[in-house]
């Protein structure tokens, strides 16, 4: 019972279950396989790429937060055409459908990007990262690009700029809206005494997201899907983006602090999912499952306390 | 590499500033060896609900494998503790040291970092007749080693990081090890390097390893936050590491 | 040896050390009494006032969250005349300046506002709180309106909309700029299934609103003073922010957890403050002092690792 | 009101559902009154590093208070608590349960609840001769009294929150605490005011109080939000109750 998660424009991307990493988190499919079962995901989202090979970033990368960490590896990676030669194949063997994340482009970069992209079967999809500070205009000129592509795009929104960028985004032709990349921030890191600047993870994103998810799926026109990505710990805090509007969730730096989560997560809402779609009562197949249905069912009915 | 659970089974104090926890684990992990580790969770129970607290597992360096399920690691003694504490552990993490195959002299230096990564390989080599030669540097000099086997030679170095018969130690090591603190790495690496090279003159291929200590958050190689740029190429000290050649190293 | 923590152009504002509560968290000076002594703070910040009464928010109010809280009281409050005459007696003896946080008005309700507290000598300041999702000019508007006092004033700015009104609020006749108020979210009550929608309260606030402080003093004028605020749960939080450009701190939900921690980072920061002011030598007046120092030092030879 | 320090001497598993903890507390906390409640944070050292996580303190209800130094307050089993645990604690919160100065007949109903915000009263009522039924309703119907007095008198009420001899509990008691949990406390209060209503016809002022259970964040009044809106007055929860009458509530 495969779910849609891309808009029709396009051949849909079809998941089986509606959870896929974030990207940068599981590396190129070729990490994780004794910790987890890729099979059970609802699709792969690589580490993010860049048409020219970029280098780790110089300094500390990591600093320890109070329940949450600030990382910044300076996104290294061997350059798209690299990824492509040294992946494809394991690509081929995954069984679930891959979505390639360009990061950091300019357009002639992408169009380069797609060129190349577009003859790769083992990519399903593109994933456009958007950069923090980036304007409206950059942003949908970049996504206008990339939408040339035969492949479904997503485009992954930066968390402070989420909800001027969502509609000119989508009308730019975006087959689906990520939200969002993890905010940035700046820590000390208490070996070196350095002030650190980087994204920030952690569970307090998820409050903070899943209003950003609830606000745009009402303001936003239905057909533009919107994957809720930040602070997913659990499958209830997975299933609470789902409820908010999101068609599917990509799990972020849980999935470091203990593997297991994250096919824990695809599982569960892949059987929710499907009972939902189905109609079906409630059943025994998941401990957690009555009450949340009994919690959704509640909730629909009173709806948010507020507007 | 895996998770599985573990948990400690004795805590046992074994000098001023050390303890050493016994943990009861799956036996692959008892096969462990010299250079690998553990990243570990502390779990209340079997399915670890808050994982975010903290989000960082711990690095943990066996010291001791015993019985085929028993492996002992070495914990600063102010961190504490409780037996019957149950266990979340990814590993083995890392690659094994590779060793000099005709080692007769092995030279091992803690900079500013408790030795803990280099304790494993002793029951070993100490065992093959290898002589050990423990060099305690910077605010390692603090660690107190009298628990440590009694054919290892400890040293003590100098503020300037020289010791007594360096010229000796170094002119018959037929490999050496130096563990550092992430903080600084770099510069104490280099001033040791440059050490090495005056007693050296060349430094071969194989012969001085830095043994590196970066935060691992994934600990497989998936989010390359432990990525280092050696010349000419970029290595996970999570797959790779933890010892690197340091004569590959960009040192400043 | 009092801090000017106020821009020129009034009566600046000057306290003993740069620590406060933020609005919404201590009362009116009437609660915590026997659990801090508000005289070793630098200032009272009050609840947020309103021109006419507001009654508290319907439904849940608070749902705990890992590693945080989500709040919605609907700042009930008996109204600025009532406000006053019941407090002025007790502001005159608290040895402390005073800033009241005006909160939700229109331009006409300010004004009227501004009436009246001019001829309050109890009230040293106002803070004006400007609501998410207000626009450059309706915030500018308010906040030129509020300038029209005799008293120095501080405009709180939301944290979504930070970057954006920074610039023009303190161009409008902002006398200090407070960054930021907690960031709204939505949070599952877990007692009635229902989604609350509030302002997110946690450490993970640190890092995201400690960059924004840094970037901003980078782009500001000068003479703008920056009132750092969210996610401080301890001395170093603060000087953290204090060492980005801030001239001082509100500590937040913190307070609530544990009271004393409020005391202890005022009296932390004071001498810290001092001594730095003094150009003193690392003395051991406090035992987390030398390492502080040392990590400044190291700090302001270095400079943050990026931009 | 004040903050202290306090630690867990010892657990005493009482019945199938709850454990009951012994305090010792600064001697001000030991003579807290019935209605009264604490506000505890389990910390690990004198100081509160790392007062976020949780950031709620959570509410305890002493039950007993023994030789001006110990409290027992009753908690859920499942809940898991050491033996020398510290604490930190705010109280005491609320005002004190004020009863009807010729006080005979006590009725206690505990709707969804574990009726542990009750309990304390109980050695001074029963010792006075005062007789208490409590009516457990709902999800409270699984509670199991049995550590309770046996002066107590135990009521399981219907589905529909009726009870055998109603008419009577009703007409005989002088004064009713009902005590729900936050969730549903309006719908849950005013169901039982009307089912009052039809046994009394009219309820008179100080005779029945709605105990409420909102989560307090600071305890002392400042944060607001345990504010009630009562008939033209504006309560909270932490400085003026926890117990309301329930005719000056607007219920629905
Ligand atoms: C031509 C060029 C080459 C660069 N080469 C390097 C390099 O080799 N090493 C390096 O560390 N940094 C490089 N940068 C800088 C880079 O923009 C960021 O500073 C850095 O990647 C941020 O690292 P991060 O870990 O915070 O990743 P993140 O900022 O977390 O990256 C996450 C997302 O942000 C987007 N993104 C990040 N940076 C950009 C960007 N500049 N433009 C558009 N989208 C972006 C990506 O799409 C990605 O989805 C380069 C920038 C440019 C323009
Ligand atoms: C005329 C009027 C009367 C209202 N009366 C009530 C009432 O009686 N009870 C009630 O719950 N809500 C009332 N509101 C709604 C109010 O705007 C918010 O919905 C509510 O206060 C949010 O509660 P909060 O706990 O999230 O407070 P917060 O949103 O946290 O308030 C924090 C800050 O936001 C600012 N702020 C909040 N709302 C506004 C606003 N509407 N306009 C400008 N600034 C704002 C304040 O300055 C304050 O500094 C009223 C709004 C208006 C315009
Ligand atoms: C061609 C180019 C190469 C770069 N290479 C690196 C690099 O190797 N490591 C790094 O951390 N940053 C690198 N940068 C990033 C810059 O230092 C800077 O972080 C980036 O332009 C974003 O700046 P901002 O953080 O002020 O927005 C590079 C930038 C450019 C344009
Ligand atoms: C005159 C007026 C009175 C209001 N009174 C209340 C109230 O008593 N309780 C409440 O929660 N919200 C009250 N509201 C707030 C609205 O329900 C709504 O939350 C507010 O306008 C903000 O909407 P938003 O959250 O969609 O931005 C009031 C709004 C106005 C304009
Ligand atoms: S720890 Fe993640 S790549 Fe090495
Ligand atoms: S708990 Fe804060 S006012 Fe009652």
């Amino acid at each position: 019972m495969a779910l849609e998660i891309t808009g029709s424009g396009k051949n849909p991307l079809r998941v089986e279950t509606p959870v896929m990493p974030a990207a940068g988190t599981l590396g190129f499919g070729d990490r994780y396989k004794s910790l987890v079962d890729l099979g059970k995901l609802g699709a792969l989202v690589t580490n993010p790429v860049t048409v020219e090979p970029w280098r780790p970033a110089a300094g500390p990368r990591l600093v320890p937060l109070d329940a949450g960490i600030l990382v910044h590896t300076g996104l290294p990676n061997p350059g798209l055409k690299s990824v492509i030669r040294k992946y494809r194949r394991r690509w081929a063997t995954l069984g679930i459908p891959v979505i390639l994340h360009l990061a950091g482009s300019t357009v002639p970069r992408l169009r380069e990007a797609v060129r190349l992209l577009d003859e790769v079967d083992e990519i399903d999809a593109l994933e456009l990262g958007l950069d923090d500070g980036i304007g409206a205009r950059a942003a949908t000129q970049l996504v206008a690009e990339a939408a040339k592509s035969e492949k479904p795009l997503l485009a992954r929104l930066p968390f402070y700029e989420c909800e001027s960028l969502a509609l000119p985004v989508a009308e730019a032709g975006a087959d689906a809206l990520v939200m969002t990349s993890a905010p940035r921030g700046t820590a000390r890191d208490a070996e070196s005494g350095k002030l650190v600047s980087g994204r920030v993870y952690g569970p307090l994103l998820k409050p903070m997201i899943l209003r950003l998810v609830g606000r745009l799926r009402r303001e936003l026109p239905g057909e533009v899907p919107i994957i809720g990505c930040g602070g997913i710990h659990n499958p209830q805090d997975a299933r609470d983006y789902i409820e908010a509007g999101a068609v599917a969730v990509q799990v972020d730096a849980a999935t470091w602090a203990q593997p297991r989560v994250l096919e824990r997560i695809a599982r569960d809402l892949g059987g929710w999912i499907a009972t939902r779609q189905g109609d079906a009562l409630l059943d025994e197949w998941n401990p957690d499952m009555g009450q949340t249905e009994a919690l959704r069912r509640r909730a629909s009915q009173s709806g948010p306390s507020r507007g | 590499m895996n998770e599985s659970r573990a948990y400690i089974e004795r805590i046992r104090r074994v000098s001023r500033g050390q303890q050493r926890l016994e943990l009861a684990v799956e036996p692959s992990l008892a096969a462990i060896l010299p250079g690998q580790a553990l990243l570990v969770r502390r779990i209340e129970k079997d399915y670890d609900e808050a994982c975010w607290h903290p989000y960082l597992r711990e690095l943990w360096h066996p010291v001791e494998s015993r019985a085929g399920k028993i492996l002992s690691v070495e914990r600063d003694a102010r961190a504490s503790y409780a037996p019957g504490q149950l266990l979340s552990v990814l590993g083995p993490v890392g690659q094994p040291f590779r060793f000099h195959p005709k080692l007769r002299n092995m030279l091992l230096i803690a900079h500013d970092a408790a030795p803990a990564p280099l304790l494993l390989m002793l029951p070993a080599l100490l065992a093959r007749g290898v002589s050990v030669t423990l060099v305690l540097m910077a605010s390692a000099r603090a660690y107190d080693a009298s628990h440590l086997p009694e054919e290892l030679e400890i040293v003590l170095a100098e503020d300037d990081l020289s010791w007594q018969d360096m010229v000796m130690t170094w002119g018959w090591a037929d490999q050496a090890f130096v563990l550092t603190r992430q903080a600084g790495a770099d510069e104490a690496l280099s001033q040791i390097m440059s050490l090495a090279r005056e007693r050296l003159h060349e430094i071969p291929a194989n012969f001085l390893f830095a043994v590196a200590q970066r935060p691992m958050p994934c600990g497989v190689g998936a989010c390359h936050v432990c990525m280092l740029q050696l010349r000419g190429a970029q290595k996970l000290q999570c797959l790779d590491g933890p010892a690197f050649d340091m004569t590959a190293m960009r040192l400043p």
